[in-house]
């Protein structure tokens, strides 16, 4: 979202809502309600066509804050787990447990790599199956104890090799999403960067789900979805407006339950500031729905997913 | 450190004819007999010279699958709208209208409840016709009411997936449509009915990763793509040689994916075969 | 069991319980404690070392019938299920759903080959982690749609190869024992043959555990015990004497709930008989913990396993 | 038809050296470095030269892990008995009898409550001195007792194992006591407590199969060999070429088995950690 049409929407919302809209402080819940609702009214865009691809931009910076930066920043006491006890440890994926404001929660992640060696060895923050079943067995873990469930979200997409294939790549984020769908313990999520199809899908089944402001979240990468409806993959800006992966639109649509704002000028510019909305913003969701039973929390997040899509 | 995860893979492959370029649709693709209309029908896409399965259509797939007259189809009015009201060499409200008219379907996917061989059960058949099978709202709404529809009757859901994936025209929202799909899952398996799947030639994408992958049973027809990411996208983003049969459903079945391949013959007895195991579970 | 032995100790049990002690039919429950009653009482041997040898034999025997033998004899409508959903279908574990005595069960078991191609392609009935997944996956099935679930154990033991181990032979049985141990259907196991070491236990965590007159159930082989102990393989004859894996000798210890009487001769002289006694005794087994409620079944199979073992 | 399961294995191996011949018990097996029994106690038994982990006996390490003064020894009297009357070249009560003497044990694990930096837990700790960590009656009855009182206290239960496998002198017994500490740990988590579990040179067999790939969190010492088969089964067996660190704890690190490799100096602050993360959970 655009710098000038964030403050004037936070600012009319501050003045409907009658809340503090701080920054750092994700729009949820009723807000977000409201928000659309006004949206909608003034039938006004919400992000153009250049303040998209600014954010696909920045949602792949090299040097914005991945996985383990917010760990590092959010939680004490750190635990990295590591296998899927079959056959691999992905560094695609990280996962662990640790504790977020005096309580002990786990996270799970997509993982990118800063320099070249470790971009290679983190496979672009793309997953194999046995990430994904890392990640389940943590999520069973964390239900097991009943620690909330934090997911950050930041990957192109699932990798898409021979041997992820052959290893049930499509059959392992089914049952992600279905693990997550079967929690009965609070979970949020939240895309950091790039939310790359099935591959962030998968991390995604959450009570709460959010992006930073600019991060994106899409069916397809803009290229190729450019490079399927206009057979050239250099019309990924044309792609992405029409795609619109930002998260203004993620919230108009419903699909996401707030906006984490960044600092000024993206979170590569300030680690610490965007760890610090991250994790008001995480500590809230998990205060909210932990107010709810396990059994009333699971069928809402379900019946939240259930509903997702526009029919007529 | 700088380790990569092991990516060890099996690497044998059988061979599996690779699809010409452009023919007629009564032409197999894999031996070149020609075939009338009415041929094919009754030999149901079979081609009988080589076995090659032709893709089906839902509503014939449908009328040779349930018992004659047994099949009341549901959420017929279902129809996808325009949410980002995309555009690209055209807009998408007409190339739904255009795939409605070309179809006689209101989307990709047909739901309804049937009878195989007097058992009661859900029907949930996709068409490839419609946008190359997309998952779009439409598709998502109709699998999830199939899902309802069956947990409602406590009756087993059968569905038939055939999709490119989900459907991009639709932005984030096609997207959302797999745990869509995937929690109407989870809520048909607490009413305690049974998903039975059958993979057909091509399930790839967001239905692969989706609900296509989550039946208690999954059987696919003989030389069905069933994969993630299309042979193309592999070869193209990794440079690997593939296999012959990647993806086939040969392979998915000596990797442990599937729990048969099903010649499209077998495939009413077997699954009026589940039907009876599974009533009164 | 040596024939007259078990002819004798039948006669004797018939008349302490009054019940019809008919072949093919299996001793249980109280029965089996009347028996070790009566066998401690008499202080008699329950079968000599030649016995034992010759039951080794003959679970072993080429002619005998395995899973798929059984299988074929006991249950309609049979669907067998494949593969592990990650990597591989093994085939040295069949696994699926059929109709038993008019009611839906699961079953699964290992499987040996009966000829050289396919010895060599069941592995002689020696499973990869793989076969253990898949028969979990079965299990969880059987749970969620209330089938009651059949094994059959035929195995020399666990596959102990490069593979095997590094996709987690150990922690597969481990789990494999674990699903079991969660179960809340009914669960009735019987050793069909080789009982062989972990590869075995993996499948045998049921309400009831029978095992096949001249089946063997042991920590270890024959031949692996001789090895270690004697240094020679050869001596085979002398460990099995001195392990006792006999199913009399298991049944006084506790291990088993009962022995499946074979017909004269052994299983492998007439397979429709073996399958008669087998069919019957299942069938009882499943009537007798189907009348507890699951809860109360998990709990008394938790129990029963906990008392396992001789302690001074 | 004749196929077999698809066995592709991970090829790369890394350098381990080799156990060598007789030599002196505290005289490092990897470089050669000889020590006093002092000086490896000093060092917790790890060579200052190459950081090899020598064999630690159960109550050297609980001694070195609980606070001092805070384990409280449970099941001290139970004893393995002899259910077959065992006898090879001598009578198995003889070797419990001698092993007994000589490693002042009851059997080959030491179970009781701790307290790890002041958080309470309970310990389970194997010493391969005793007939090598073999697993029979006592074992696993004090094992599932370790469970039952965790389970009570609802602390964590810290488990390391360092055993050969189950005690064939107990027969099918000692097979039992998979399924026997499997339910036990079953129990476990039904009460809500968690298991953590430590892999110590050597783990195999029965005692891999069953409790040791248990653990919600499982972490193992460097260089410690966990296999189900041993190495020289595997190549004897099936005439493999083995990796050179076949089961050892690096690679099992790699192939996704345990979630750490942990030198035995991190090992406290490690597990003091996890127990407070899980204190209250
Ligand atoms: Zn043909
Ligand atoms: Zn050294």
């Amino acid at each position: 979202m655009a710098r000038d049409d964030e403050l004037r929407i936070r600012s009319r919302l501050g003045k409907l809502g009658n809340l503090p809209l701080l920054r750092g402080v994700a729009v949820t819940g009723e807000l977000q309600r409201l928000q659309r609702q006004l949206r909608k009214l003034e039938q006004e865009p919400t992000s153009s066509s250049d303040e998209i691809w600014h954010s696909v931009q920045l949602a792949r910076h090299q040097q914005r804050p991945y996985t383990l930066d917010y760990v590092e920043r959010l939680l004490d006491d750190w635990v990295e787990l590591h296998g899927d006890r079959a056959r691999a440890d992905d560094p695609a994926v990280v996962a662990g447990i640790g504790r977020f404001h005096g309580r002990t929660v786990a996270l799970i992640g997509h993982q990118k790599g800063r320099d070249v060696a470790e971009r290679v060895h983190r496979n672009f923050g793309m997953a194999h199956p046995e990430g994904y079943r890392k990640a389940m067995r943590v999520m069973e873990l964390a239900d097991r104890f009943g620690f909330p469930l934090i997911t950050l979200i930041d990957t192109p997409g699932a990798y898409p090799g021979l041997a992820a294939e052959q290893h049930g790549q499509g059959g392992m984020i089914a049952r992600c999403q279905a693990t997550m769908a079967r929690l009965r313990v609070p979970t949020a999520a939240c895309v950091i960067g790039e939310g790359g199809s099935g591959g962030a899908v998968a991390f995604a089944v959450a009570d709460r789900v959010f992006m930073l402001e600019h991060a994106i979240y899409s069916v397809i990468s803009p290229e190729g979805c450019a490079q399927i409806l206009w057979r050239d993959g250099a019309e990924a800006h044309k792609a992405a407006a029409a795609m619109k992966p930002d998260a203004g639109h993620c919230l108009d649509l419903g699909v996401i339950d707030g906006i984490v704002a960044e600092p000024a000028g993206g979170a590569q510019v300030n680690w610490d500031e965007a760890a610090f909305s991250l994790g008001e913003t995480l500590r809230r969701a998990v205060a909210e729905v932990e107010s709810l039973g396990p059994d009333e929390r699971r069928a809402a997040r379900r019946a939240k997913f259930r509903a997702m899509g526009a029919t007529a | 450190m700088a380790e990569r995860i092991d990516v060890s893979i099996e690497t044998r492959g059988a061979a599996e004819p690779a699809p010409a370029g452009k023919r007629h649709p009564n032409t197999c693709p894999a031996c070149g007999s020609h075939y009338r209309e009415d041929e094919l029908r009754a030999a149901i896409w079979v081609c009988r010279q080589c076995g090659h399965h032709f893709a089906m259509r839902a509503r014939d797939r449908i009328a040779w699958l349930a018992d004659p007259g047994s099949f009341a189809e549901q959420a017929e009015d279902v129809r996808s709208a325009d949410p980002l009201g995309f555009f690209d060499s055209r807009a998408y409200t007409d190339r739904i209208a255009e795939a409605e008219m070309a179809t006689g379907l209101g989307d990709a996917i047909v739901v309804g409840s049937a009878a195989i061989d007097e058992s009661p059960c859900e029907l949930a058949v996709m068409d490839f016709a419609f946008i190359g099978g997309s998952m779009g709202g439409a598709v998502g709404e109709k699998f999830a009411r199939a899902c309802d529809a069956a947990a409602e009757h406590r009756v087993p859901l059968i569905s038939i997936p055939s999709s490119g994936g989900a459907r991009m025209q639709e932005g984030i929202l096609a997207l959302m449509q797999m745990p869509k799909t995937v929690v109407a899952i989870e809520e048909l398996h607490a009413a305690g009915s049974p998903l039975f799947t059958v993979i057909t030639h091509p399930t790839t994408g967001g239905v692969v990763a989706s609900f296509a992958m989550l039946g208690d049973i999954t059987v696919a027809e003989p030389g069905a793509l069933m994969s993630f990411a299309g042979p193309r996208v592999v070869s193209g983003i990794t440079k690997e040689h593939l296999p012959e049969d990647f993806g086939r459903a040969e392979s998915n079945f000596r990797l442990g994916h599937i729990d048969a391949v099903l010649p499209r013959a077998e495939l009413r007895p077997y699954l009026a075969r589940l039907l009876r195991l599974f009533r009164g579970a």
